[in-house]
């Protein structure tokens, strides 16, 4: 039986896909059956176009796309989840740990992607629950992957980012202050996933199932075999330090942000849905934002389930 | 352009003769081409909106014009419309002037070093075909997040076309008219001043045309890379949350500021070479 | 008396791609002080080419000019005042404005330029066309613009490439009968280029006659019309006008034909 | 260009002087003007490696030219380098001969009709004027995430500034040159091929020059909309996970193949204009 | 007999942005087969704008040009042969290509079209030249080629602005007997523009004099030299020639100068 195509755009090549690539690079997807074709778009709207346009049967990005398509009245539905945790972190130069003091960003200048990425929105959730208003920390705005930039020319005190950033600028003699995913009203949450159309889960449940086994497979394999995992991330990242790689994965597997199971979780979308609200891009109380309307547990749970 | 030096007899009748639409005034003709224009436009938006409503076309995908005048309408209401313009154009004008401007004048005193011309001529080159995209790290590092960065990346945007395009017009100028200069005794300042430097006005303006495009495309990239204001800023705003009419509005927004840039720019050409539209 | 301007065995070849086309060998010859010289010879012997060279636009292949007795350093002279073969206005400048050019670059004020070259309007028959652009002018008016501009300098040699071809006869006439009184008057000294012998007779002391392939001169004549007048119509009604017409006729009447036109003429 | 008609006894020769440096001949100069350009590379690189070794900046924001060297040589080890040049090169030239010969063939065939010419005017400068970056997921709707969509892209690209310069070229024709063409009978498409097409070359052939980094952008823009391989994407995974040596790398690749191009737009040229360079 | 072309009032104003210059005003002539006729007049009178007017090239304001006895339709007229004023060759073909040019638009396919060139490079000591580009051509030469370019179409009505104005005196005479002889034999038409009288009354059957400000013909001279020759050495030696040359000097003698030249020829 030749293998079936699957065509997944991931936003970027990024660490926080890791159980992809495992997937591909373990065989996992071969021997599930199929025939996985991975692009890269350059950010999720991209990504998310690649599927509507018919160019890309998945995407893996940040689930709120879904959401959003249908407040629209387009189409999308939440397959399997790829991040599970809030996996950004602040970095700042001054090491004093703020994770239980996040009164002392009062006037520091925090870089985060732009507006209403997802940096962005964890910060200022961050702030206004805490209640501090607007202007308490000054906010500064740079293109998704140069958050770092602006930290280390010393224009900035603070940035968030994500692995692998963070062990790089660590490296750079930066330290990690705060971890969002070691805050338990953040955690579990919906960071990234794979998405696909109803229309094609529905056609194409088979493809849908054996890509959604491969990545389950994958992700409890990052957990059992971390060291083969990080060869695998090594192997993805030739040009960056091999010991760096390391580093970001431990952390990530610290942070629980590799799922132990690809299933999306009520309270992981709970989660994200609230700060896709606060962020006012989606409503969280529409049909359209709902856990039941947005989510899809069936092939998640049938591959938790073979897998036990 | 040493062309007009030639021409004669005709040249003014042919040239009037050549644009006029069955001899109507120059007047009424701007009147007629105005009018078709905004036809056109009429016609390609009512278009796109019936297809929207008749569901010809996905308005989530596509948008539809009556939901782009929405936003716009929205976006005026708060005052942030105003707020992005003023912030873009800012950008814009700044950097064209550094980068057009700037490059024009680089690209004409090239003449005076042919070797120095020759020597970076490759390296010009090399540096225009840097996406500014993939070196956004490096200008935040350099320039911030403030407006500095984005005038920046304008007047790098701006530069290499207006650099080569003058100098391109400075390699055009008729060898005969620097020697008449020199049979005058003229320095070198003297004839770059009187002879290369409008003689290569055709070829300036038209680097600078070209440049307005990509000065407004500067602009919405810097405002990508950083940005808390602006149309880019407004755009990128619309394409993270997948607001295609966000998108297009800003986009159209964009395009109207050229359309004004451009009249400006053709203003201060017919200012320039008075002799071409004598 | 040391020469006012002299050429020693000039050569010069043209170097394009890969071919090398001799024009000029070996000339010798000289203008002295209030002396009217003209080279006359078929077209494409090279008769611009030396102008340029004298001109110092040109740096000759071999040989050199001497200006006054200085070796000319392949830099335009400043006593030098050059009339192209192309009129060559500045088609961004108006007629006033082209004009006065060598005056603005002499860096002679614009009010004081504008009111010398104002009279040669006058006499150039150009009046009230002062700030028309070139494009709106008829090929005789720009070649008198550009011989205007060259005049205005008042330079003590002028160099003249056929300056008065586009011109009617009566204005070439009146034009040609000033020059030739200016030059008695201020002394100066002209060298010119004409095709025409006419002009070549009635305005000459001196007449070097060329022939082509390489250029070189091959005959020198004195013309003595014996008249004082400056006058261009009297000079050509004088005697002894016939005699050099026919004198430089000869010399070049031959040469310049295809083969198959070549009888005695 | 009608300049050329102009031109006479002197001019060739004229040429040559201003270009020559102390009557050198053209084969030792164009060895010396390489020289001088490698050694000015090279001290550069010197100067950046040594700053990079002694910490004077970080090679973590500034990589080093050792570092770049390094991952190119991994990535020619892996045969990744050749891949992505392979595909990026090939949707450069597919999107430039799109965009910009068919950019230039519309530009010139706008002499055809002023009036059209004056109609289109500002919509081509708004068109010119998009981001692509802006409208990346109505172009990935369009055109998929294929080789196509990049095409599409450098074609976009590459258009405007070839219209519009081609365009600019047709303009400058000479009106006489035309009446001559008309004296003799001649049609408007013996007039547009013998007189407009030659003439404007000198603006077609500027135009293109400037496309070749505008192509090689768009290809690297293309490929940071969607891409699996490339140089683009190369650089796009570097950008994404900081990695300031791999972003640089690739840039340094880009200038490579801009340099090539260039160099071989340079020889098209002498071919197309014999007569420039006689 | 109806005339080969014929000019009835004529009128023309240049109009650039605001100002509107007359420039001819209410011309009426007319030339026959086998006929040459001359234009003279001083320089801007609108000698080359009634050229324009008459080879289509730009619409009169008023009047209108009839060529054997049909109304021009503003389009250039197949049989008429223009050489106009400039040179105006195409910089990037070389010289046989620019001398082909109007053949090439006509559909003479290249071989033949090169065949039919060949000889007149010959004439015109072109020969050797004809891959070279204009850039390296002296000003007479392009001139030769321009006038070339006319020829090889064979055109029944020449329209001839100076054309032999660059030319050195013998090629001169050569070329303009040859042209004499051609018109007699294949009993063409010439219209013909110069500043030379004495090119004027050897080789005209009529000559028309101009005024200037408006253009406007002031005379109509016939020449009947009484010589058969169509050599023009012979027919400047003839005996009329004196009085035909005084005649047309007389009439436009002083209408060219500046004021303070007009004193009586
Ligand atoms: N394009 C133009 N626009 C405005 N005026 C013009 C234009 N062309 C010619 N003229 C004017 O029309 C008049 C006649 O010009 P034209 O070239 O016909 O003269 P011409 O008799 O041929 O002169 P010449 O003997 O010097 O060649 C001149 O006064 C000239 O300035
Ligand atoms: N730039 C050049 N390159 C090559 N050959 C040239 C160049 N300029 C002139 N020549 C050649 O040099 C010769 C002399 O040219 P030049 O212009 O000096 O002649 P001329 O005597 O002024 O002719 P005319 O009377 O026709 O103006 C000609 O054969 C011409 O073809
Ligand atoms: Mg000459
Ligand atoms: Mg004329």
């Amino acid at each position: 039986e030749a293998a079936k195509t699957v065509r997944i755009n991931q936003a970027f090549q990024s660490l926080l896909y890791l159980p992809l690539y495992v997937a591909r690079d373990k065989g996992f997807f071969e021997e599930a059956g199929v025939d996985v074709k991975i692009t890269t778009g350059g950010g999720a709207a991209q990504s998310w176009s690649a599927v509507l346009g018919g160019s890309a049967d998945f995407s893996i990005h940040d689930p709120v796309f879904i959401p959003i398509s249908k407040a629209k009245g387009g189409p999308g539905v939440v397959v399997a989840a790829i991040q599970d945790a809030p996996a950004v972190w602040v970095v700042g130069k001054d090491s004093t740990d703020l994770q239980d003091n996040v009164a002392l960003f009062k006037d520091k200048i925090v870089t985060t992607m732009p507006e209403p990425d997802s940096t962005w929105a964890f910060f200022s959730y961050l702030m206004q629950s805490n209640n501090f208003d607007k202007d308490y920390a000054k906010i500064n705005q740079v293109g998704v992957g140069n958050e770092m930039a602006p930290l280390l020319a010393g224009r900035s005190d603070y940035a968030l980012g994500t692995e692998p950033q963070i062990s790089q600028v660590e490296t750079e003699g930066m330290s990690v202050v705060y971890s969002f995913s070691a805050d338990p009203d953040w955690y579990p949450f919906a960071f990234s996933a794979l998405l696909s159309t109803e229309a094609y889960v529905k056609d194409h449940a088979d493809e849908t199932q054996r890509v959604v086994n491969a990545l389950q497979r994958a992700s409890e394999y990052i957990y059992t075999n971390t060291d083969d995992a990080v060869k695998v991330a090594q192997d993805a990242f030739p040009d960056l330090d091999k010991a760096v790689v390391e580093k970001a994965v431990q952390r990530e597997l610290a942070a629980k942000a590799y799922p132990k199971e690809v299933t999306v979780s009520e309270k992981s979308w709970e989660n994200a849905m609230r700060i896709a609200d606060f962020v006012g891009i989606i409503d969280k109380d529409a049909d359209t934002s709902s856990y039941a309307g947005n989510v899809n547990t069936e092939f998640a749970k049938n591959a938790v389930g073979q897998a036990d | 352009m040493s062309a007009q030096s030639q021409t004669s007899q005709g040249d003014v009748e042919a040239r009037r003769t050549s644009s006029s639409l069955a001899g109507m005034s120059p007047a009424r003709e701007t009147l007629l081409v105005w009018g078709l224009q905004a036809v056109i436009l009429a016609a390609c938006l009512i278009l796109w909106e019936v297809a929207a409503r008749q569901g010809w076309i996905s308005t989530f995908l596509f948008a539809s014009p009556s939901r782009i005048f929405d936003v716009l309408t929205r976006q005026f209401a708060s005052g942030q419309l105003f707020n992005d313009v003023k912030v873009t154009t800012m950008e814009t004008v700044l950097g064209f002037i550094v980068g057009g401007v700037g490059g024009s004048i680089i690209g004409l005193a090239l003449w005076y070093s042919p070797l120095v011309a020759r020597l970076t001529r490759p390296f010009i080159a090399a540096v225009g075909s840097i996406p500014v995209l993939a070196v956004a790290p490096l200008i935040i590092i350099w320039f911030g997040t403030d407006i500095t960065s984005k005038v920046v990346i304008v007047a790098f945007s701006c530069v290499v076309v207006s650099l080569m395009s003058s100098y391109s017009g400075a390699q055009q100028v008729d060898q005969d008219e620097i020697n008449l200069m020199r049979s005058f005794g003229a320095t070198r300042n003297q004839i770059f001043l009187k002879v290369v430097v409008p003689s290569s006005m055709t070829w300036v303006i038209s680097g600078l045309k070209l440049n307005i495009g990509f000065a407004l495309i500067g602009a919405i990239v810097g405002e990508y890379i950083s940005s808390e204001s602006g149309v880019g800023h407004s755009i990128l705003v619309g394409s993270a949350n997948f607001a295609i009419d966000t998108v297009l509005a800003g986009l159209l927004v964009v395009m109207i500021l050229v359309t004004c840039f451009n009249a400006i720019v053709r203003v201060l050409e017919r200012w320039i070479l008075p002799w071409k539209y004598a | 008396m040391q020469a006012k301007l002299e050429a020693r065995n000039i050569s010069h070849s043209y170097t394009s791609n890969r071919n090398v086309a001799e024009v000029l060998r070996d000339l010798n010859f000289h203008a002295d002080e209030n002396e009217f010289i003209s080279f006359v010879g078929p077209s494409g012997c090279g008769k611009s080419t030396l102008f340029n060279i004298i001109a110092g636009l040109l740096t000759p292949t071999g040989g050199e000019v001497r200006i006054q007795g200085e070796t000319s350093t392949g830099k335009p002279h400043p006593s030098l005042g050059y009339v192209l073969q192309k009129d060559l206005l500045l088609p961004w400048r108006t007629i006033m404005d082209n004009v006065i050019l060598g005056l603005e670059v002499r860096g002679v004020d614009r009010k004081t330029a504008v009111e010398r070259a104002r009279p040669l309007f006058e006499d150039y028959n150009l009046k009230g066309r002062e700030n028309d652009y070139p494009s709106a002018l008829s090929g005789g008016m720009r070649q008198r613009a550009a011989l205007m501009r060259t005049l205005v300098m008042d330079p003590e040699i002028l160099l003249m490439d056929e300056a008065y071809k586009a011109l009617d006869y009566p204005l070439k006439i009146a034009l040609e009968s000033e020059l030739l009184e200016t030059v008695r008057r201020l002394r100066k000294t002209v060298i010119f280029v004409t095709h025409d012998i006419e002009e070549a007779v009635t305005l000459s002391d001196r007449v070097y006659v060329m022939k082509a392939r390489p250029g070189q001169i091959i005959k020198e004549i004195k013309v003595d019309l014996g008249v004082e007048s400056t006058d261009v119509q009297d000079r050509r009604m004088a005697p002894a006008f016939n005699h050099y017409y026919q004198l430089i006729w000869k010399s070049i009447a031959q040469q310049s034909l295809p083969a198959k036109n070549r009888k005695v003429a």
